[in-house]
């Protein structure tokens, strides 16, 4: 398969601004200590040079293609046809299918591709990253093992106790991984902590596991990310003739997101969905849903974004049951995207994701990421109200659930 | 240049020596002790370095991190934190300079033109953002407000950066520039004389600043050596180390403040 | 891609023997209690007509493709050629990337298969099937789940006890698990076990997890899983403009080896191994390598093959750390390819695997399953033994490393 | 026909009655336990029906299966049971026949001609190969080697079997064939008679040959209805049941003997 080459249709300003025309609003930018100016500086200055080093470029996509096996397909799922209504009444919904990537998400996408970049372009010897529920770190240990890179994992203290798949795996991959007992001992004093350990160790590279961070990085995320939804595009292309009617998927950071929304950015007729994670439900405040809960705009982690905080600026931590959402903000871009009504959010609770999960292992034998059941149980509740069978659904299939298993086992007995 | 810093300066200056900058984070472990350490730390340093927590900073060590825990545990808010310094500025007598150290969330969530006039009001001389972007717009607001009245904007500068961006920085400072003397966080490493020297050198082409020096300052020793280097010698980890010490061991309240203002009183002696 | 249709090249006689026809040796045919002779017979009339029923067989292959993901990357491995010696002296390494399929191994290929079959020749209702590490009840449990019919899993009791990531997943898709406490409470028995209950219940069909059983079980097995090497061949040609020098894989069964070897039976300048579990070595006894160690015929599970049994025909435990690969006997048609010596045999320790699993997370940021890890321990010795710089060598890695990974991090702490 | 199959059969005609043939797996569960009720059984069964262990057996229920376990455990090996068989012949005087029923694996790993010779050396009548496919080559020789040594090929018929099927195996018939009365394994379900009537009709328009009806058998009133329609009843999964009932309270050889004696001979009772 040909891949269609990246197309910027979406750039921020020269400081990685985002700016809402109407509101003026800015979102993203640098904010992060003079210590580590230079090393973005270098991250963005390296990634100039990468987008038009065509042999990176071809090097990059063959190894994706290869390794990562990143031309996955797209399933057409009669199975949830049924469950909306049926085709007749809904139209068809396909499943595009990253859950079948090497190390079982969307995540490995940009994770190698940022390993890759720092390897070859700017010749680091070693990769820092953070980690929540260690899918990130799985994916990044995976392409740091591959591309010989020491890899340095921070993780908060109280997700480092609990049991994890994905964790153990990190271990195999040969990472180096550094409990953080800081603060709530999770996902953001995680980050913090990588962030510093780069302040350190200036040869190293920092690698982020969303569209978040200071600029570059939500750029660069988002831009190796899009790989996906450049050929999710070309897939439908060829499968319906035209681009979808829908683009549903789930938004932690906003990687996935971006990484098959973006292509279809510019093209008005295809509506774009954001879901996110209500958790307990948006009221009780337990929740990672800041978009939906009109979360307000704060500094986090280097950027401009919408942040869950309270009145002082102190940052909320997020609660899900899925941990690869349970994060207190969003990528900069997707939070302009959502300011401008661009992408619309939707937000699903725990409960709802959780009785997804149990259906589609029996109705599709399917096992999804518990992410990815957050943007399902969304999409079906959205197409049945749209209820127009000359639709077509894209929803982005966006993992898959071994990590997941045990919890919903339990899940499933104690509610039968 | 902020008059406080002035008056500062020129002491030093007549006395020959530098000048002795204690950081603490405010309100830890909590309110009545920090009002006592800070109050006691003014008998030893010309600048007091107030710390506003924030829960996710992304510079500070580990140990900075704790003492934010600890102060946010213990009710720590930006105007909590005015309040401090008001308190402590009502108590003491000598002509210390205050420095509020934060990141700019807490400021752009409290707001930017409030928070300028809550410095103003609680007697605060000068502001560090850490994470203040030279370039970005939250930038020029605040060196704009705190210019407007009086108060330093005091920027940081690593050996990493380059001399554009020292430029930059050094366009925004009024008062005196804030040396960071390895790459690295606070209290991590053991100061490092030759970035301090070099980077003194490419300052001194640009501007006649007065400079101040910190990370890695713990000692005596460590102040004495910085001390022929730099106008101010900024000592925080080790300071936020001994207030853990004391607490840990039960003290507070002037207790701990003396605790620790025995500490701080033995290296602000190795200012020359 | 245009997968190439399925040729006959090795067929079995009309009671589904392969003969050797220097030694006369039969391998294959159907022994089994009349009770089950029609059952048999529906699925061999069946799977005759399947074979010839073209829109089965691209509705088929719509669902291996974008389902099962089938058409999973070759990937060349420089990694593993600088570990094998470099590509100037031992040639070019290449993997076929099945461990990327859906439920992570080559099994659900023809798990898959096996079950649309059952419901569009068969109009079969139930699945009967057995498991020992549950990768077949997983597979075939998920294809259950997505064709809407009820599925039944035996298993051993002392499998069943073992915890099992694949074995809560085959819960989660469904399925109903009889646990058998027959015999050595493992594997065979559960065979037996699903055997008797299909003759129960003639409604229902049996899914077999290798190339094993009773005709026609070993020739639709090989059939349904041959499209692996059919796209493989492909591939290869597209990659090197020929067929491999060799192709390695693992066998226990059988049905990951013949799935990738089949379409080059009949290329004569193709090597071919099969690479058994030494276990903790042969001589041990303790092993499940039924060619290597030269296990005699014997009449298992309804088929003449290789079996490891004692000398009054009672069938004896295999023993190796890949539960994948715990199994006494051998499917027919490979006992004899190996007979006639079209395919060659080599045998690798369980610690020699487990050194192999640590190699390949570490160096390749590949988590194989841990059956994979014999096939590429033995490819790496026999390749550095051809020192051949003009070969290209594949490698099945037949599946992803998931339910292996709380053994070996074990390990891996225990032998640091 | 075999010899003694035929004295059977006469015998039972003359007093117009059906013959209870009685199953256990040899050595079940030990060698002289087994002997001892092999023996007592030969009073109460013309067939004695005796298992030949495989422990990967395809077609038996669990009971059976369990029975296996138990034999191999005790030392259960193809010449034990001949061995088994010569020592009960030696001490009975009835005119009961033998009948070896077991898996193909065993004959074939001890070899087809070997077993053969060894069944006709300890006085065998007959034998049931569960899993030989009629079509195989191990079939056709079995059936050969039974056949010149004067003893019966028996072999299973299931109400699935089609007329194709029944013809090809009364082929291979010489003394008398099985139906088995319902789709399952042995003693999971009721004996079912529609399904003997039916097999039956279809079998008498082809041969003549004696009828023995199996699984499912289990009480004095299965073997009257049984015996009815048959001319052979044959009842196994219930003694091998007992035969575990009462090594588990305990008993063993003679008195084990004769507890599984005692059920015998009461439902043997139903023999009419
Ligand atoms: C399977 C899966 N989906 C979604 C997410 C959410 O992340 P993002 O919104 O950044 O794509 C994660 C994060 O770990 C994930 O593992
Ligand atoms: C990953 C994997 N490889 C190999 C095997 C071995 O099976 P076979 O030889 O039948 O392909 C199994 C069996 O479960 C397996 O799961």
């Amino acid at each position: 398969m040909k891949i269609p080459p990246f197309k910027e249709h979406n750039p921020p300003d020269n400081l990685g601004y985002w700016t809402n025309k109407k509101t003026g609003e800015k979102y993203g930018g640098q904010y992060i200590s003079p210590l580590l100016i230079p090393n973005l500086k270098k991250v963005e200055t390296g990634f100039k040079k990468a987008m038009k080093n065509e042999k990176f470029l071809a090097d990059l996509e063959e190894q994706l293609v290869n390794h990562i096996g990143i031309v996955t397909p797209i399933l057409r799922s009669k199975e949830l046809e049924e469950i909306a209504g049926g085709e007749k009444k809904i139209g068809k919904i396909f499943l595009k299918r990253t859950d079948l990537h090497h190390d079982s998400s969307h995540k490995p996408v940009s994770a190698f591709s940022s390993v890759f970049f720092a390897k070859h372009i700017l010749k680091a010897k070693k990769i820092i990253t953070e980690t929540g529920a260690s899918m990130n770190a799985r994916a990044v240990a995976s392409a740091c093992a591959k591309l010989n890179l020491s890899c340095e994992v921070h993780i908060g203290a109280l997700d480092a106790e609990k049991v994890s798949l994905n964790k153990d795996i990190t271990e195999l991959y040969g990472a180096d991984i550094k409990v953080c007992h800081d603060s709530t001992k999770s996902l953001l004093p995680a980050m913090a902590a990588a962030l510093r350990s780069w302040q350190s160790d200036p040869t190293a590279m920092y690698v982020v596991g969303s569209v978040c961070g200071p600029h570059p990085y939500p750029l660069m995320v988002r831009t190796f990310a899009s790989i996906i939804g450049r050929i999710a595009k070309k897939q439908m292309r060829d499968l319906i003739g035209k681009s979808p009617s829908t683009v549903f998927a789930v938004c932690g950071g906003g990687s996935n997101l971006s990484a098959i929304s973006y292509p279809f950015y510019n093209e008005k007729n295809v509506d774009i969905f954001g879901i996110e994670s209500a958790g307990k439900g948006i009221a009780s405040g337990a929740h990672a849903a800041t978009i939906t809960s009109k979360a307000p705009i704060g500094i986090l982690l280097g950027a401009r974004s919408n942040v869950l905080m309270d009145a002082d600026g102190q940052v909320d931590p997020s609660e899900t049951e899925a941990s690869g959402l349970d994060f207190s903000g969003t990528g900069p871009e997707i939070c302009y995207m959502a300011s401008t009504g661009r992408i619309k959010f939707r937000a699903t609770t725990d409960k709802e994701a959780q009785e997804t999960f149990l259906m589609m292992c029996k109705k599709t034998g399917i096992l999804p990421a518990i992410e990815a059941c957050y943007v399902i149980h969304a999409a079906l509740k959205e197409i049945k109200k749209r209820k127009n069978p000359k639709e077509n659904h894209l929803i982005h299939l966006c993992g898959s659930g071994e990590s997941n298993v045990a919890r919903m086992l339990k899940y499933k007995k104690d509610n039968e | 240049m902020n008059k406080t810093f002035q008056r500062i300066f020129a002491k030093a200056k007549s006395e020959n020596k530098s000048c002795f900058v204690g950081f603490v984070t405010g309100m830890d472990p909590d309110y009545e002790s920090s009002k006592q350490i800070l109050i006691e730390l003014s008998k030893y340093c010309s600048v007091l370095e107030i710390g506003v927590s924030f829960n996710t900073s992304t510079s500070d060590s580990s140990i900075i991190m704790s003492a934010n825990d600890r102060a946010i545990k213990s009710g720590a808010k930006t105007e909590k934190i005015f309040q401090l310094i008001k308190d402590v500025k009502r108590e003491i007598t000598s002509d210390t300079a205050f420095v509020t150290m934060g990141y700019l969330n807490q400021i752009h969530v409290y707001g930017i033109d409030r928070y300028i006039e809550d410095c103003k009001k609680s007697g605060v001389d000068g502001c560090i953002v850490v994470d203040s972007n030279n370039e970005a717009p939250e930038d020029d607001q605040i060196f704009k407000g705190l210019t407007k009245n009086d108060m330093a904007f005091i920027k940081l500068i690593a050996p990493t950066n380059d001399s554009n961006y020292i430029k930059q920085s050094l366009k925004k400072c009024s008062s005196w520039v804030y040396i960071v003397s390895y790459a690295g966080v606070t209290g991590s490493k053991d100061v490092n004389l030759n970035n301090v020297k070099k980077l003194s050198k490419m300052i001194r082409k640009q501007s006649k600043i007065p400079i101040g020096v910190g990370f890695g300052i713990k000692s005596l020793d460590d102040v004495k050596k910085v001390s022929k280097l730099a106008d101010l010698v900024v000592c925080g980890s080790s300071i936020v180390e001994k207030i853990k010490e004391g607490s840990q061991n039960g003290l507070s309240n002037k207790n701990l403040a003396q605790f620790v203002g025995e500490y701080v009183k033995q290296i602000a002696k190795g200012i020359e």
